[in-house]
């Protein structure tokens, strides 16, 4: 984190990732409770204390630039741009969900806002983000790819055939590794060989840092540092941002597998707490603090009231969508 | 005789394979926690780290290690996790699991079990719900089995691990909680290749595997109390399934209706009703028929994913058709 | 028309594409030398390497990054080599491409086409001679294509670029050389989903695809020499598969063979075969017959390599028998 | 290569390598004689101008440790004391070829000396090797692994998946990579991001060493020490010896993709040339040298003419080795 807010602008900043970051804390939390109501449905892989990422990486993203993310990708999708009432919709399989109630959290997705969507299949999106960039390139757009990945998905294959692709035809593409030293119920340092991340990309002759995730500025500045190199088409670029998933890995895990002062020595480290401090250095006042995060809250909780109050979509469209040649809705197979 | 469920007959299976042969291990991401869905619990415990292996997020080294291992001299068990996640590792089944011992001339075996967990499960969608036997039904040298019971998952997971073949072993993810009587002797064994005569019938063979035939059983019940007597058989193993059964049944009740919970087009069922359709078309009183999900990707909302379930209902109805208002 | 190789035919219709369509770009390894086979041969020299682009061997990869690139305004032309290799690449095709359109709701389409070369091709062996497309039937949101003819390999791989959906376009690679006549214009297309009567007749229909419709079209001529009448169709499109032309030749012949090369148990001959029988029972004189190979890998030596081929012999020998000494 | 032949053991361990690579030289120019004349079937991916990666890796193999190849096998599987009669035998598809004539030249594989297999798919092998050391370990035997793979598998994931799981498990694997600058028509250092094959292995916690691999006793010393880490469980190691493939990529393959003079200048390097002009120095009089090649020479005619005269297999052997539960011979489907 910077030493201390220095400018007003400095202040916006921190102020605007405050607000982000609850939010997006609001609306896991309010996702939550709506599991525990049984309204959610499915898996929710929750991000609270990795908010950083999703802020930082963003601050840095234009709507037109491009994003993937994972399972764990409610923050991304947020701070990409995309609406809490369509994603709650979502989550509750509702009409007018992001994905018309087609994909739940494990697919969210919003196309308007440049964001490809999550994938629940761990490190799926790396190559599908590599061909991306490769088509920006192609059509010789402006903008960026960015592919946000945890820590377990670099053991995968696709991260070494994407990572390799990117850098071969020196696409426009970052690379984060959201490493919150955790795949499910494992410890990823136990699964990984070699020193991690990082020097993996780098093998792959990909450049890139490491970085404290949970520090929003830290994450934002290596962000626009490294998409800068990547905007004047300098090849592909890899962060990797520490971080520390301080739920469970879904809404039904306890995550009895980590000792009890593990996990409060990380709370100490929440991201929006440390956003928080500075803000309160720079003097902002605690009401205002307290406000962003009633804002949120109050934003999330009256999404989740909509969402519950959206009908169920309606049967016959689960055969719309299919294909088009083929289509299923062209007889009734 | 214990009462368990599915999940827990499959834990106890592999724990007494394990005991009884040492050159049994099992190797899976998570599996140290007692693997996602629990069917692991304890085992670490009893049989250490070495046999219970947790593994990276490496479906393909995960998959393509145990054919290495198989061919040392070790019995793998591999857990896949969501049979979804297999498709990371096609290459290794499809193309050296299952070719191997034939490229090689009988020079090896590959007796590798492998663990995919199927099926629908409360809002999943498309990436988590898929059932694909068919696939595997169709590469020669895999045996796929596809057990319904919490006994047929002690006897038949048992069987596949005592196996020379890669077997690839779908368990019903709906099925976990499902209780019944299990046998307690560890030589209990549920034979590969042979169904299981759920309920005899005399007007309509009911053909189905996995989660689909406890939604057969109702529908046949269904059907009795409307006077008519359906045979359900639960195929139990798809490759080599039981044709003899299923002949002899569709002989006497001159009727089939093959259910399946994966898709219908180019589904398992449809093995099963051409060959039916083939041998016996002369014997038959009505069209053989199958009923398997539409050609629609699984969708989350519950709506929808009620789309692609054959019910009870839709079953019964099938049925009555067939037999006629006779 | 000119006269041209299925191969030729193959890469003239990409090449008027990619003329057409500056979005539409091949992608695959060693391109760049014209590809494996020649099917790309003189297109860098035209397009660029950029548009013919010379891949890593990384088939995960070209398939995903395909997906990506489809997402983002282009139209990829995946190069699988064999249609073997593209099982390294299956999570790509099954559980990315075919359903990305779902899971979004709509948000994106796939318009990617993958090549697939497959079948049998002088002792390949097990790894480099499969025929899969059953497996690529059963998949929601795929189409399945497989040309048997130079025209249709031009036509159809056209009306692929073209489609908005996920394409497992599958060329044969014993068809390569084969020559016919091919119209040259750029506008020339064949419909996805329209069979095509290569032969009509009374007494049978033959269904097949692929390198077998020649295989059956050889039986059909030995029929006629012998008096009897074999109506001949070539399905072009699995998914979707004209099933109003199949079944109106079934209705008017009566008696149904669907012949492949793909292992017969649970290919997709069996989908044909359950439909008419489900759909016309009443109608046959003969039950529906399938023919194809055996449950065994494909082996290297042409003595083990010939049982797994089905022939002309062996069809004309199956509708003799079907249609009886009448 | 060391500096001269110093002592007779040197001189006769050259020897060795000189008489077994004259015979992998022999057998598949023999080979390829078979192919013109129709008579080899199916693709022959010939090793000529890299035997010494073969002689060098198996001088420290015994006939217990395991070996595993690529498509590109014929030398290895030779040099790990396979015989070539059985080997022709498979290349003309004929009874009692080591495969029984299903796999030929792509498949070949002898288990009775430890030889796993030549493998179709590229960089397959990775990861069955992974788990063949994994079964080493886990029975606790003596033997060791070795997996020889192309340059071009290592931009396939289970180059990844596979190297990591040998760090993260600490097996008993040598993992050598035998770069001889292609991959079919395609030159590797145009489709691989980084610095190559040792860079990877590194990143992923496999110490290693790069090494002419047309130098047979420099390959033979920098296995020996490797496999001196590995036999004391000192986990997996890697090898990348750099060589050149002096033919096409199959037997069908002009190679007309590379200059003339680039191949003339790397026959210079002909790793058998370089053997020979050692035995030179160190007194091996010229027609021994000749008759090595000869003795090479014949042994493959004869090997071939055997072959030649063995019939093909019966048609219903076809339906053997496929498996016991739902053997197709049960019934004929
Ligand atoms: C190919 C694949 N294997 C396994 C899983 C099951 N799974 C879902 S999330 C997860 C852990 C992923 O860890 P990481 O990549 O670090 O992301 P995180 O959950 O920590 O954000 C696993 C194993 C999956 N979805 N896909
Ligand atoms: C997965 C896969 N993709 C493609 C091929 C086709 N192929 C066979 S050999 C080869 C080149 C391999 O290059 P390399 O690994 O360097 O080995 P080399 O041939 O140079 O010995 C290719 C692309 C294959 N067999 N398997
Ligand atoms: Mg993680
Ligand atoms: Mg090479």
């Amino acid at each position: 984190m910077v030493e201390d807010a220095r400018s007003n602008s400095d202040v916006e900043r921190l102020r605007r990732h405050h607000r982000l970051m609850w939010r997006i804390r609001a609306f896991e939390e309010q996702a939550l409770r709506g599991l525990d109501e049984k309204v959610v449905l499915g898996a929710i892989h929750p991000s609270i204390g990795q908010e950083a990422v999703a802020a930082g990486v963003c601050a840095n993203l234009a709507c037109e630039d491009i994003l993937l993310s994972t399972h764990r990708g409610h923050g991304h999708t947020l701070a990409k741009g995309a609406e809490p009432l369509a994603m709650m919709r979502e989550l509750l399989g509702r009409e007018d969900g992001n994905c018309g109630g087609k994909g739940g959290s494990m697919h969210i997705a919003d196309f308007s806002v440049g964001m490809l969507g999550a994938n629940g299949v761990v490190a799926a999106n790396i190559v599908i983000a590599a061909g991306a960039a490769h088509a920006v390139k192609l059509r010789q757009e402006a903008r960026v790819v960015c592919c946000i990945f945890g820590d377990g998905a670099i053991n995968r294959g696709p991260f070494l055939e994407g990572l390799n692709w990117a850098a071969v035809f020196r696409l426009p593409v970052l690379f984060v590794c959201e490493d919150n030293a955790f795949a499910a119920t494992t410890r990823t340092a136990a699964m990984t060989g070699g020193e991690g991340p990082i020097v993996r990309a780098r093998a792959f002759g990909i450049p890139g840092v490491e970085v404290d995730g949970n520090d929003v500025l830290a994450v934002e500045s290596a962000v626009a540092e490294l998409l800068g190199a990547l905007r004047t088409g300098d090849g592909p670029r890899f962060l990797c941002a520490r971080t520390y998933r301080l739920t469970g890995h879904t809404g039904a895990d306890p995550a009895t597998y980590r000792p009890k002062a593990e996990v409060e020595a990380r709370w100490k480290e929440d991201p929006i707490a440390r956003v928080a401090a500075h803000l309160r250095l720079a003097g902002v006042p605690e009401t205002e603090l307290a406000a962003d995060a009633e804002t949120g809250q109050a934003e999330m909780r009256r999404a989740y009231q909509q969402a519950v109050a959206t009908p169920y979509p309606r049967a016959a469209h689960a055969y719309a969508d299919v294909q088009d040649v083929g289509d299923p809705r062209a007889e009734a197979y | 005789m214990a009462r368990l469920t599915y999940l827990d007959a499959g834990r106890v299976a592999l724990a007494e394979e394990m005991r009884r042969d040492p050159t049994v291990w099992a190797l899976g991401e998570d599996l140290g926690r007692g693997g996602v869905f629990g069917q692991y619990r304890g085992l670490t415990e009893e049989f250490g780290p070495d046999r219970i292996c947790d593994a990276p997020i490496s479906e393909a080294c995960i998959l393509g290690a145990a054919v290495g291992a198989a061919m040392m001299g070790t019995r793998p068990v591999v857990e896949m996790r969501f049979s979804d996640f297999a498709l990371c590792a096609v290459d290794e089944l499809v193309n050296q699991a299952a070719k191997a011992r034939y490229m090689f001339g009988g020079q090896s075996r590959v007796p590798v079990v492998v663990r995919e967990p199927v099926g629908m499960w409360r809002s999943s969608a498309a990436q988590h719900s898929q059932s694909l036997e068919a696939w595997y039904v169709h590469i020669p040298g895999l045996v796929v089995v596809c057990p319904s019971t919490p006994a047929d998952n002690k006897g038949l997971l048992k069987s596949a691990v005592r196996c020379d073949d890669p077997v690839v072993y779908m368990e019903h993810k709906s099925l976990w909680p499902l209780e019944g009587e299990v046998p307690d002797d560890p030589d209990f064994m549920v034979p590969l290749g042979q169904a299981r005569i759920v309920r005899e019938g005399r007007d309509v063979t009911i053909v189905s595997w996995s989660q689909q035939v406890n939604i057969a059983a109702e529908a046949a019940a269904k059907l009795a109390d409307a006077g008519i007597s359906a045979e359900l058989i639960d195929l139990r193993t798809l490759w080599p399934w039981d044709k003899p059964a299923v002949l002899a049944s569709v002989r006497k009740t001159r009727r089939l209706i093959v259910t399946h919970e994966a898709v219908s087009v180019a589904g398992f069922g449809a093995e099963v009703a051409a060959t039916v359709a083939e041998r016996l078309h002369g014997d038959l009183r009505a069209p053989v028929r199958r009923l398997g999900a539409p050609r629609i990707p699984v969708s989350y909302a519950p709506t929808l994913e009620d789309e692609v379930r054959v019910t009870a209902d839709g079953i019964a109805a099938t049925a009555r058709e067939m037999v006629g208002p006779g």
